[in-house]
């Protein structure tokens, strides 16, 4: 095949056809996910093609759930379950957190766990407090877990098919604003290696290290600080866990500064992590501190002048690189 | 104003002609996110509200909220201000439509948890028992959240503590896209409810009434301590969300408790003209709320700075 | 071994003079942390794993899971040394008493939480049914767990979705220091499985006939994808853990199961000499295999090495 | 009263009875803490005293009885709820997180959210990889929440009692093998400030900061490296949020070096939120890199030998303070 212009939610919906296609074990989990192609479309079509064994609608039980996904995992299936905003996760963390993330562990490797857990992350469409948040923090904190956010179409395709060959349990976490985000998908089945940061822009004054939706302020905020004669480069680790730290490391290496930009949480989350690590391994080489772009300490509000200022955009990115750059 | 001595078709009318223009400003882009419209439960929703106390009842709801919010007496303005994202609502416009509160109208919290509510709801109980204040605690949910383990555990929680609680079930028959017979093992959720050592009752959303009939039996027993279950059969008249497709598997949406509304006016003696003036009356009053409501200005900065001071950690 | 064609009575006897060492052991403090031994549900036990084909079917457990596991067929001497943390455990030690592990033999998991081995179970059925093997989820769990979500959320989905699963209830009466009469409002858990859609069974579980009767017809409609719901009457010897006071709640702990098999042998012609030579090999034989697993190494930084080439995060 | 000697558990438990006592709206809920007195003992004698009506064993429902908890805090009453091990939050996370946390700001201010969540924390006695964990660091990442998580029984007394009058909801972490713990508690009622870190030894090569039972592992350190000519200055910080980085960043101001030492996540949990923000802060008093101890990215193994190599001590933190100070 060659490539085609996507949008990410046909993107995604197109490698789960082929993986239900290749591999018989595969099976889709979820609510909505079925009769109604899930809420935002990523799962349309696989009950037809698929029938309803394989492409399963589910109660608003996300523990049973989840946790069947896990047991079928445990024994032989290869699911992919659905979780439909990552605020919901508080009523089924313990069948991630010590079910599924333990597993391998506890079984001394004997089962390999191979679950993907799809969610979504994001906010500015002003779905409010509950339908809102970006966990692959707190996904990452926990032991024995991979953490995925594609940015792009072909990244969340390539990452999307990764996630359904390796070792488990992925938590593949999908900014609901980028779905309709259109881009060109390679048309081989070529997996985006988990684990690797890919570089947006080229820059030598400072690094931005950025995910999800934050990946298009951080590259607005490149072009703005370009033309005031700074240079960013901006890199998108794709995946939270694990850390490409060295390709970010190297890259301060070279820049001298690190800004981390996320909207995840600005206490104990992605950005603390990306800063620990880097600071250990570039530390000679930093010029300033590193600091980070991310929301207040509060959830997110509904009104949608109150959202856009508590999302992190390219004109606060802006403003901290300036301060970067005076220090 | 609406929370007054109005009439059970009044209270049942205006909150579908709030959701009605609730719908046309959501249309022309004036609500931030999706709403989730009480269109269908209006008489679960009046009939509910007319056998509490605001003064010492607390009543929690899910998503779909507007309805039993303004049924308790929640100020119309404000509920239609805080669906709209608008300054001088409920929450001034930060907590939205999924998120409506007005404790100080026995209207505790909505919630954008599917179940989540419903411990709430037990918590509020527990405060009536704990001070002896003779209130209930209300949680009303869905046919879909009563799959959710929040809901049932609840269930059996308030039942061995005795806690003076109505588990109020609005079923509709669909859950987003997924019909009652899909999510459930078995849809005779009164022997679950029994099951659990509830006192059931089931209701027709259509009749008023009846519907308040049942309530009332429940909410006597509840305030002795055996908590109670009543199930009310409603529709949902506008889809999931207000924008949504229409829904197959849904029953057809039905006027049917607005006729019986009617019909028992006249069995009082009340002539057409005078339901139809009501009608009229009660719809424009409703517009004139919500048309109110989308005057105010948006919220914005000034509002966000409260939430701002209100944070836990002064350091991040 | 154990596994093998062994009678009731001396799988039962295995189990609980194996518990028994694991106890003395503990009291010597050879055990890293609290066991929670599962004397008084050996019958339960057996006569679960009876009906059930370690080639196709998985049970997962609870915090209290020596007794099936055993049962089930994983190897006596890899358990105790799973328990007793030491290298050649099922998981080398590492794992431990909460989290015995052997799914080659039909026993996929015991598990640290209550109640979050029952949906595994639904996950076990669910591949049964997807790959058609003709196997069953089995999940056993408390009465103390019955008021968990995890399990009720799992009884309707169970049923929902028709899978081949079996809920075994073994109600002992006490969940730590609660007794089942305090944690549930409604302590019929047959009435609220059956509300679940479920099909249920309840037993003596110091009656083996009876109770493998019982759980042979619960896996017969459970491998016809109706799901079902097995109840069990056990004890709890030993305190909610090894080392536990009495606990003045519980009933009494008897050894009835013990003088019910004795007799139904005796029935079948076995002298008391033979049986009384039957019980002292198998004691004999299963405090052999715990003394042996308590010489084994104990497990440390050679078996957590595997635990970190496992991680996820090589940079963490 | 005097000051006395006393086990943490019993500090905790004198500060419930004086709570019940003075405020008849303070009642405490959780599994096995009426009759039985708290697995730990920290309830023990409470229903004696205050009877079932105040003193509340639940069903094995931990959403269901928070999530009472939650709301009996926005109508009026000041509940205690105990999660058993902190582990189990899992099953409950959506209460704590969505309905609890939030609901100060949901409500614009109107609700205080008067609840204390106590749980335990901690590895280092054979409980295994489901009732060993420490999750300080994830609940710190949820905005709303303040995390506190003593070391002395002066401490939990102290910080119980500000708990109880603060706005909340507090999370309240007792680590496990510090509740026979003995230590002088102040008679008087003073509660502990919230958000203040303590000061345990003075020294100008490095800073320690570490919590819950990690501090005695950082004094045990800070004792050998003063042997080894090395002055270590141990903080603990006491209050995960708010944290006291003002007093953290001082002490790096004149130490030059900072090490954090935590039992919690090694990625994306307290020791990154640590180093981050004190980076930021006192970047140009840094000497070296900060580091952070922190166990191994594996659930808590459970052989006892295993358990000793996850759980960092005082070795691994005088071989990290000796690396820093080659740097
Ligand atoms: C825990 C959780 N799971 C899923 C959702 C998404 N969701 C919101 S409403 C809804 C359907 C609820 O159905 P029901 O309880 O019947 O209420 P109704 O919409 O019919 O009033 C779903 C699945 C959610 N908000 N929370
Ligand atoms: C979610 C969760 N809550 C609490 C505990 C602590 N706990 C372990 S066993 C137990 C009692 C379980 O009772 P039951 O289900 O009846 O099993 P039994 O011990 O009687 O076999 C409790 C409360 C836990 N491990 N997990
Ligand atoms: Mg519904
Ligand atoms: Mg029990």
């Amino acid at each position: 095949m060659p490539e085609q212009m996507m949008k990410t939610s046909e993107a995604l919906n197109a490698v789960l056809h082929q993986a239900m296609l290749d591999d018989l074990t595969v099976i889709c989990i979820g609510e909505d996910i079925a009769e109604n192609g899930g809420v935002f479309g990523v799962t349309e079509g696989l009950l037809s093609t698929f029938g309803p064994a394989r492409v399963i609608d589910t109660p608003i039980s996300e523990t049973a759930f989840v946790g069947m996904a896990v047991g079928s995992a445990m024994t032989g299936l290869k699911p992919v379950v659905e979780i439909m905003f990552c605020d919901f996760v508080g009523v089924c963390l313990d069948q991630i957190m010590n079910q599924a993330a333990k597993a391998r562990f506890l079984s001394g490797g004997r089962l390999d766990l191979p679950l993907v857990i799809r969610t979504t992350m994001g906010a500015g469409d002003g779905s409010g407090a509950m339908h809102s948040a970006s966990l692959h923090g707190l996904f990452s904190s926990i032991s024995g877990l991979t953490v995925v956010c594609p940015s792009s179409p072909a990244d969340a395709a390539g990452l999307l098919r990764a996630a359904l060959k390796t070792k488990g349990p992925v938590v593949f976490i999908e900014n609901k604003n980028l779905y309709d985000l259109e881009g060109p998908v390679p048309g081989d089945c070529l997996a985006t290696p988990i684990g690797v940061a890919k570089r947006l822009t080229e820059g030598t004054d400072v690094t931005i290290v950025a995910l999800g939706q934050m990946v298009q302020e951080a590259s607005h905020a490149a072009a703005m600080l370009s033309a005031a004669g700074i240079s960013a480069e901006v890199l998108d680790p794709r995946t939270v866990k694990p850390l490409d730290v060295a390709s970010i490391a190297a890259s301060v290496a070279k820049t001298g500064r690190l800004l981390v930009v996320d909207e995840g949480a600005g206490f104990a989350g992605f950005a603390d992590a990306v800063i620990a690590r880097v600071t250990e391994e570039a530390f000679s080489a930093l010029k300033a501190a590193p600091r980070k772009v991310c929301p207040p300490d509060t959830p997110v509000p509904y009104a949608v002048e109150a959202e856009e200022i508590w999302l992190p955009n390219a004109a606060d990115i802006v403003a901290a690189v300036q301060t970067m750059m005076e220090e | 104003m609406f929370i007054d001595d109005k009439s059970p078709y009044e209270r049942c009318v205006f909150i579908r002609a709030f959701e009605q223009e609730i719908a046309a400003l959501s249309a022309a882009g004036e609500v931030p996110g999706l709403v989730h419209l009480s269109t269908g439960a209006e008489v679960a929703d009046v009939a509910l509200a007319s056998v509490l106390d605001s003064g010492k009842d607390q009543v929690t709801g899910s998503h779909r909220s507007h309805g039993i919010a303004l049924a308790m007496g929640a100020s119309p303005v404000r509920v239609a201000q805080e669906i709209l994202g608008r300054v001088g609502g409920l929450s001034d416009g930060l907590a939205g439509t999924q998120h409506l509160m007005a404790p100080e109208n026995g209207f505790l919290t909505s919630n954008g948890i599917v179940g989540a509510q419903v411990p709430l709801a037990a918590g509020a109980a527990l405060t009536a028992k704990t001070n002896k204040t003779g209130g209930v605690g209300v949680a009303v949910f869905g046919d879909g959240a009563a799959n959710q383990g929040a809901v049932l555990e609840t269930m059996n929680l308030a039942a061995a503590l005795e806690l003076p609680m109505i588990f109020a079930l609005y079923n509709n028959g669909m859950a987003q896209s997924t019909p009652v017979g899909h999510a459930s093992g078995e849809t005779d959720f009164k022997t679950r409810a029994q099951a659990f050592g509830l006192l059931a009752f089931d209701a027709d959303g259509a009749d008023y009434s009846a519907c308040a009939a049942q309530f009332k039996q429940g909410a006597e027993s509840a305030r002795g301590c055996r908590p109670t279950f009543v199930e009310v059969t409603v529709t949902r008249d506008d889809g999931h969300y207000f924008g949504d497709l229409p829904d197959a598997g849904n029953p057809a949406p039905t006027e049917a408790w607005f006729e019986n509304l009617r019909r028992s006016l006249k069995a009082k003696g009340a002539s057409d003209d005078q339901i139809t003036q009501t009608f009229d009356a009660t719809f424009e009053r409703a517009v004139g709320v919500v048309k109110e409501a989308a005057r105010s200005p948006k919220a914005g900065a000034a509002e966000y700075r409260q939430w701002l001071s209100l944070g836990a950690n002064p350091d991040a």
